[in-house]
């Protein structure tokens, strides 16, 4: 299989560990990646908050230049990428009439014929080679989380159930993890506050991760680099606003799946976590 | 255009909206312009466009047809169909080139006679206005025979 | 050649002050066929009559024209007196001098030409009419109510009071329907097993009503008066003469988990089973799917138990045809399920049930003998949130419409809960509070005043479950969306109410319209409210929109009213302005091309297809042909018909072209 | 009639605007508050989003002004939970953004937006410069611009240490493109 990839600039920076683990996981499932050349960033929280049109232009780049190089579908593992470039590709199909400026703006033709897909779609494509290549079955109890954008809005991305999504649960199960049955799955952790308002990050954040350790998890699963830096990087100010020392790591599904299939911990990023990948010999261990 | 004339309109009604409407009308002792020429249907559905043609071929200078409002059907759904056919026929006067300000649409039901009234005084001035409808009876006159 | 007669009213001085009568009925004699041309004062009086009857007698006329008041006024009268003279009544036509014309316009020459014009118009009419017969159609005088809840036997019992037979045709085992589960009723607080089972029993014994339980209906042919209905007996697997209702078969059955429907799936039952002990009739059925037997070849416990030798295994389903006059629907609603619900857990949680899965709870009869137990534990719900409009008023994911009945049934249940759990918490999340019925608002004030239940004003957008309570996720809009988080033990939805399973389906069967949640379509919402637009199909109860009891059972006295009506009279007479499709001599036989684009244009489903076939028996071409007992008249059809195939008697195309010819 | 209104005279309110802007049809609003019961943020606004359109719905200029001043709408994480949940489909998070335009360009914007503002523009300098991210850059801009100096000192070695903070910035080939991106959007405002 081959298919296109648009990392996005938290895969460059602050989350590599999603990025060299999900092409650690893809290469070793024989899936060639074909980075889109000269990519720019997707906008992210911001450009919508300050301007439609460039929150639609700079998406319409990374598509125009992916149908240049011939790309039919690609795979953004950022949720919030993903989520931008879908939202840009049906505003611009939904409105024609912006499709001129928006081409003069990217200086590229743009036909809209790209197909976005996230990691979990991906990943489920592949879940017969998965549970045949799982050699380690990750025997933990894990929670599944969504967030905001995997899921919602529903008209956008049309992925999955909008309240307790499944696929993420899914493909855990056929890794051996034992997926454990919490409201949370796709609640916000206060993503777009990561830098300004650390204080509503850890509260929303906060109630995630003690939820998740009260219904007796090992580890939290994302599968988006916004979640991953809310649970991992901002611990500390959950911590403190919680007056507890919460220990339960906050890993990618791709590292979870590339453990599962005996991928060295090193190439799968997970020694980048500031909240160590360990687990306790108790934890309930079942598969 | 000519001062004394006076045009012929040919109004389609159907039995339980519009004709009663008109009757109201009577009963309220409203007046208006004698040019209208009434006749009666069950249902805007039972008209025929080819009627509509005939009687602008047979001397109308501008023809009416009006029924119940729409959801208000006594046949549930006959002024549904007349409504339909009636933008068919339309575009077909357009292409044909029969100037649309000559024939109307309505509704009028049974409670508005003054409605009824206003209808009749705005199509007998808007065609009295337009003058004889004369090009229609030479261009197409003969086809519809 | 026509000999036709004009008679000009003055009707005193309305139509004399403003048209010269006289000068009319003078411009009438030039008329080509016009034989006999007079004024009078009064056309309508005795002599004015009279008067018109000897000139018919007279002059041998063959057709009239009245020159007086509205159609709509007299012309059943001038048609009667025309027909009494000895021509045939729809011979006679009416010109509309007064409402039209006098009454309208100022006196003048205009309108005195008026006058004749419109005379010229009608007299042309009439050379065109040809005479016409009232259609006579017999009527069955035997009622069929399709649904036994509560609807279905008012209706029932009304029409056989009424002394008529009806068959009352229940798809389930029972007749009740919802009511039969439900505890007690707003706005009064009684039980409702009291009031409806005398009801059910009246109804099984009245000698006039045939119940069919456990049946459904195939087919329907005919029209008003004359249905021909096929009638599907389910197999309940057993004789039921034989069968007295003893119950050991049901005691001994080995298969007792089954999910029980009556119970909304609150308690367990057996695979032969009646549905709830006062069941009319009380007879057990064997559920097939459910059945040892059935599934494995081995069992029949039930067959060795009877005493009576009951148990038919080889039963198989019967198709009954019968002779039907009139219809009526009652087959009622459904619940939306509480697994419709994504962001209240797609049905998981247990102890968010919907309001029939109160009833049952509450019920003495139901699962917990009426004792306050929740589903998942047994526990009594210390806290019970009641969330009204779930579903309902709902344009994303549920219905946009209100559904009527649950705001007083929601007021209802926190007034019962609060009565069986006096140091329970009640909260009711709602949007607004639609209690506009006789004593209904007071009874939601008691809930609030005297019971002390809490009604918030806003939607609850989540739930989820933590540490065994249900943490309700809501926000209360009177004080500026403050969100409101309340720890419930139970959460009763007031999920909204569907049309009943596959009733599109029925409708279709019926020929009768429904809207687009499947609700059956009413003739007018507000003057025919009871009959729908097929002759002689009635409707009653929730199968029209959402209904509670007192306007259901309203209802259902109105349409067995029609019904009774209908019934009086021996034969059905119909104006006999309707289409018909033209037959020519073979081997045309129509100049119909059988498109049949009329079909789908008539209100009415009057048309049919007709095959004609060769004397081989094989079919050489299909025509329209028109039920006369089903078309109204509207001529529809015949404006559609490309081939000019159909025409409308009274209306016909010649009689309108001739009209036109005057102008 | 596709607005699903017969009225076509309109006053130059702001919901007017919201709705000319967004295609979002205030009136479709019945105050249910179903969306402030399920927003993560809703306990912290001054004003939760039912009662934003509330105001609105009035289109009197009193209470507009209220709307673009309320510190609310700066803490609308746009996580579409409201939309996704709302029974008449009305899309907040749309409504929320261009109110939110409107604030600035009318100067009304509430003062302790001016956090969030700072990192969106820091945010948005980095890509049109850079077009990527440059996430050390945008820390010390934003700190620049918020004047929060000190926060998040602490966690800049870290991350350095894992090796997520990367000292330069990632450059794009093209970009001249990138700025004339810039130019031809936000540029033109
Ligand atoms: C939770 C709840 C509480 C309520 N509480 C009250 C209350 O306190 N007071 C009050 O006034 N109202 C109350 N109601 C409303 C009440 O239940 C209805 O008004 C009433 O049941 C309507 O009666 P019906 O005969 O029209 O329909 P139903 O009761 O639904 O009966 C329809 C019958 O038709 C049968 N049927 C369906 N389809 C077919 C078919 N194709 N062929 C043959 N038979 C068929 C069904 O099996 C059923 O027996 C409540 C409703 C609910 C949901
Ligand atoms: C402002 C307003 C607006 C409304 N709009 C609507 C609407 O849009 N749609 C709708 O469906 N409904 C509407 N209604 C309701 C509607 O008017 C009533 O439902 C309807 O009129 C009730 O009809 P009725 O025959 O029961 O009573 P009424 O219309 O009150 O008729 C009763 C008749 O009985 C006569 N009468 C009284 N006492 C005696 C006596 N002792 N002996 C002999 N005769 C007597 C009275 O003179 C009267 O003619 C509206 C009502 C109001 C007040
Ligand atoms: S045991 Fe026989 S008689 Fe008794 S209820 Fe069962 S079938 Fe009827
Ligand atoms: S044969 Fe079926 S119904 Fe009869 S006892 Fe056995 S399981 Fe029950
Ligand atoms: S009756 Fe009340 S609870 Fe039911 S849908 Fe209508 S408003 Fe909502
Ligand atoms: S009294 Fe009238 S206006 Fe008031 S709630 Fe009842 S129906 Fe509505
Ligand atoms: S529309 Fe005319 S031709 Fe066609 S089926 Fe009907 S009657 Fe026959
Ligand atoms: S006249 Fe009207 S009701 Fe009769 S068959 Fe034609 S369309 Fe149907
Ligand atoms: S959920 Fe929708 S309808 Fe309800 S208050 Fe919010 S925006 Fe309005
Ligand atoms: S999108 Fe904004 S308003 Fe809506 S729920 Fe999320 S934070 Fe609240």
């Amino acid at each position: 299989m081959r298919i296109g990839y648009y990392p996005g600039c938290s895969l460059l920076g602050s989350s590599r560990e999603f990025d060299e683990s999900t092409r650690a996981v893809l290469k070793a499932l024989d899936v060639e990646l074909v980075e889109v050349a000269d990519w720019n960033c997707c906008g992210a929280s911001s450009a919508h908050i300050l301007n439609h049109e460039l929150s639609i232009a700079l998406p319409a780049r990374i598509l125009a230049l992916a149908e240049q190089a011939g790309l039919t579908e690609i795979l953004a593992p950022c949720a919030a990428c993903s989520n931008r470039l879908l939202s840009a590709q049906q505003e611009l199909e939904k409105h024609p009439e912006m499709l001129a400026g928006i081409e003069k703006a990217i200086e590229m033709p743009y036909k809209g014929t790209v197909k976005i897909v996230n990691i979990l779609e991906v990943l489920d494509r592949l879940k017969d080679l998965i549970a045949a290549k799982t050699v380690e079955p990750f025997a933990k109890k894990v929670a599944s989380y969504y967030g905001c954008l995997l899921v919602r809005p529903p008209r956008v991305v049309n992925f999955d159930r909008p309240e307790d999504p499944q696929s993420m649960d899914r493909m855990l199960r056929a890794v051996g993890a034992t997926p454990v049955e919490w409201p949370f799955k796709t609640e916000c952790c206060g993503a777009a506050f990561s830098v300004t308002r650390t204080d509503i990050v850890a509260k929303l954040s906060g109630k995630l991760v003690q939820d998740a350790v009260k219904r007796g998890a090992d580890a939290i699963v994302v599968a988006c680099p916004m979640c991953h830096s809310n649970l991992d990087l901002r611990r500390a100010e959950i911590n403190e606003y919680l007056q507890q020392e919460y220990a339960i790591p906050a890993m990618f599904i791709t590292q979870v799946v590339g453990l599962a299939l005996g991928l060295d911990p090193k190439a799968l990023g997970l020694h980048r976590h500031m909240v160590p990948v360990e687990f306790a010999e108790t934890a309930g261990v079942q598969s | 255009m000519d001062e004394k004339f006076e045009p012929k309109i040919t109004a389609f009604v159907c039995n339980w909206c519009t004709y009663a409407g008109a009757d109201l009308t009577g009963t309220s002792r409203i007046k208006y312009q004698s040019n209208v020429r009434v006749l009666r249907v069950p249902c805007t559905g039972r008209i025929d466009y080819m009627m509509v043609l005939k009687a602008l071929h047979k001397g109308a200078d501008g023809v009416i047809v009006s029924g119940c409002h729409p959801n208000d059907c006594h046949y549930t759904s006959g002024n549904y169909h007349a409504r339909r056919r009636w933008m068919v026929f339309k575009k077909m006067m357009e292409v044909m080139g029969v100037d649309m300000r000559r024939i109307t649409f309505s509704w009028v039901s049974a409670a508005e006679g003054a409605r009824w009234a206003q209808l009749v005084n705005e199509v007998t001035d808007q065609v009295r206005a337009l003058g004889p409808y004369a090009e229609f009876r030479q261009i197409i006159g003969a086809g519809i025979e | 050649m026509s000999r036709i007669g004009v008679f000009t009213c003055h009707c005193g001085e309305n139509i004399g002050a403003t048209v010269d009568c006289v000068k009319v009925a003078e411009m009438c004699k030039d008329i080509p066929g016009v034989v006999h041309s007079v004024e009078y004062k009064y056309m309508c009086s005795d002599p004015g009559q009279r008067q018109m009857q000897e000139a018919i007698k007279e002059h041998q006329l063959d057709g009239v024209v009245v020159a007086a008041c509205s159609p709509r006024m007299h012309e059943p009268t001038f048609r009667r007196a025309a027909g009494d003279a000895g021509i045939n009544p729809y011979m006679c036509e009416m010109a509309n001098l007064r409402e039209h014309c006098s009454w309208v316009h100022e006196k003048g020459d205009a309108t005195t030409q008026k006058a004749a014009d419109l005379i010229r118009v009608l007299v042309e009419k009439v050379k065109h009419n040809e005479p016409l017969h009232p259609i006579k159609v017999p009527v069955t005088r035997t009622a069929m109510v399709i649904g036994g809840g509560v609807g279905g036997i008012q209706v029932a019992l009304d029409i056989a009071n009424g002394g008529h037979k009806v068959v009352l045709v229940e798809k389930s085992p029972s007749i009740g329907g919802h009511m039969s589960q439900l505890s007690e009723t707003f706005p009064t607080l009684d039980c409702s097993q009291c009031i409806l089972t005398p009801r059910m029993v009246e109804a099984a014994q009245h000698p006039n009503i045939t119940l069919m339980t456990y049946s459904e209906v195939e087919k329907v042919d005919g029209f008003i008066g004359n249905f021909k209905v096929t009638v599907r007996k389910k197999a309940r697997k057993l004789d039921e003469k034989l069968c007295t209702g003893c119950g050991l078969c049901i005691q001994k059955c080995p298969n007792k988990k089954i999910s029980d429907e009556f119970n909304e799936g609150l308690g367990t039952r057996t695979a032969i089973y009646v549905p709830f002990p006062q069941a009319v009739p009380n007879k057990p059925v064997i559920d097939l799917q459910n059945c040892t037997y059935y599934k494995t070849g081995k069992c029949k416990v039930c067959e060795k138990m009877c005493p009576t030798n009951a148990i038919r295994f080889d039963q198989e389903d019967e198709l009954v045809t019968l002779d039907i006059g009139a219809i009526v629907l009652a087959t009622g609603f459904k619940l939306m399920k509480t697994d419709a619900f994504p962001e209240y857990g797609y049905g998981k949680h247990k102890d968010i049930i919907d309001g029939m899965q109160f009833e049952r709870l509450a019920s003495a009869s139901g699962p917990t003998s009426g004792v306050m137990k929740r589903p998942s534990d047994g526990k009594e719900p210390e806290t019970v949130v009641f969330i009204a409009c779930s579903g309902s008023r709902d344009r994303a994911k549920g219905v946009p419409y209100c559904s009527k009945i649950c705001c007083m049934y929601t007021a209802k249940h926190a007034m019962l809960y609060k009565h069986k759990v006096h140091s329970g918490k009640a909260y009711v999340f709602y949007m607004d509070i639609r209690a506009a019925g006789k004593d209904y608002d007071e009874f939601v004030r008691r809930a609030i005043e005297e019971d002390e239940v809490k009604y918030i004003r806003g939607r609850v957008s989540k739930i989820y479950e933590e540490d065994g309570k249900l943490i309700v996720m809501g926000a209360d809009t009177l004080m500026g969306g403050e969100p409101v988080v309340i720890k419930a033990d139970m959460v009763v939805l007031a999920t909204a109410v569907q049309s009943n399973d596959r009733s599109e389906e029925l409708a279709q069967t019926l020929h009768v319209s429904y809207d687009s949640y499947g609700f059956f379509a009413e003739a007018h919402p507000k003057l025919r409210p009871v009959e729908t637009n097929t002759a002689g199909i009635f409707l009653a109860g929730a199968c029209q929109a959402p209904r509670d009891i007192p306007e259901t059972v309203a209802q259902a006295s109105g349409a067995a009213a029609k019904v009774v009506g209908l019934f009086s009279n021996d034969e059905l007479t119909r104006e006999p302005i309707v289409a018909v499709v033209n037959r020519q001599a073979a081997p045309v036989y129509s100049t119909c091309v059988g498109c049949f684009l009329c079909q789908g244009a008539c209100p009415y489903q009057a048309i049919e297809q007709e095959e004609i076939k060769a004397r081989s028996g094989e079919v050489i071409m299909t025509l329209a042909r028109i039920n006369p007992g089903l078309c109204q008249g509207c001529g529809t059809c015949v404006a559609t018909c490309r081939t000019k195939a159909i025409d409308l008697q009274g209306f016909s195309n010649e009689q309108i072209y001739a009209e036109l010819m005057t102008l | 009639m596709s607005s699903g209104s017969h009225h076509d005279h309109h006053e130059d309110t702001l919901a007017w605007r919201v709705q000319q802007a967004t295609g979002v049809k205030l009136a479709h609003c019945y105050q249910c508050g179903k969306c402030a019961a399920g927003c993560p943020v809703a306990d912290q606004m001054d004003m939760p989003p039912c009662q934003v359109f509330r105001m609105l719905q009035y289109g009197l200029p009193q209470y507009d002004k209220r709307v673009l001043g309320c510190e609310g709408i700066w803490l609308c994480l746009a996580c579409e939970t409201c939309s996704t949940r709302c029974p008449q489909e009305v899309e907040i998070p749309k409504i929320m953004d261009f109110i939110r335009g409107e604030a600035l360009r009318l100067n009304l914007a509430h003062p302790r937006s001016k956090d969030i503002l700072a990192f969106h523009r820091a945010f948005l300098d980095s890509i049109e410069y850079t077009g990527r991210l440059y996430e050390v850059g945008l820390v010390a801009d934003y700190k620049v611009r918020s004047r929060h100096f000190l926060k998040d000192v602490m966690l800049a070695p870290k991350m350095y240490i894992k090796g997520k903070l990367g000292l330069l910035p990632h450059l794009i080939k093209n970009r001249r493109g990138m700025k004339h991106l810039f130019k031809q959007t936000i540029g033109k405002g």
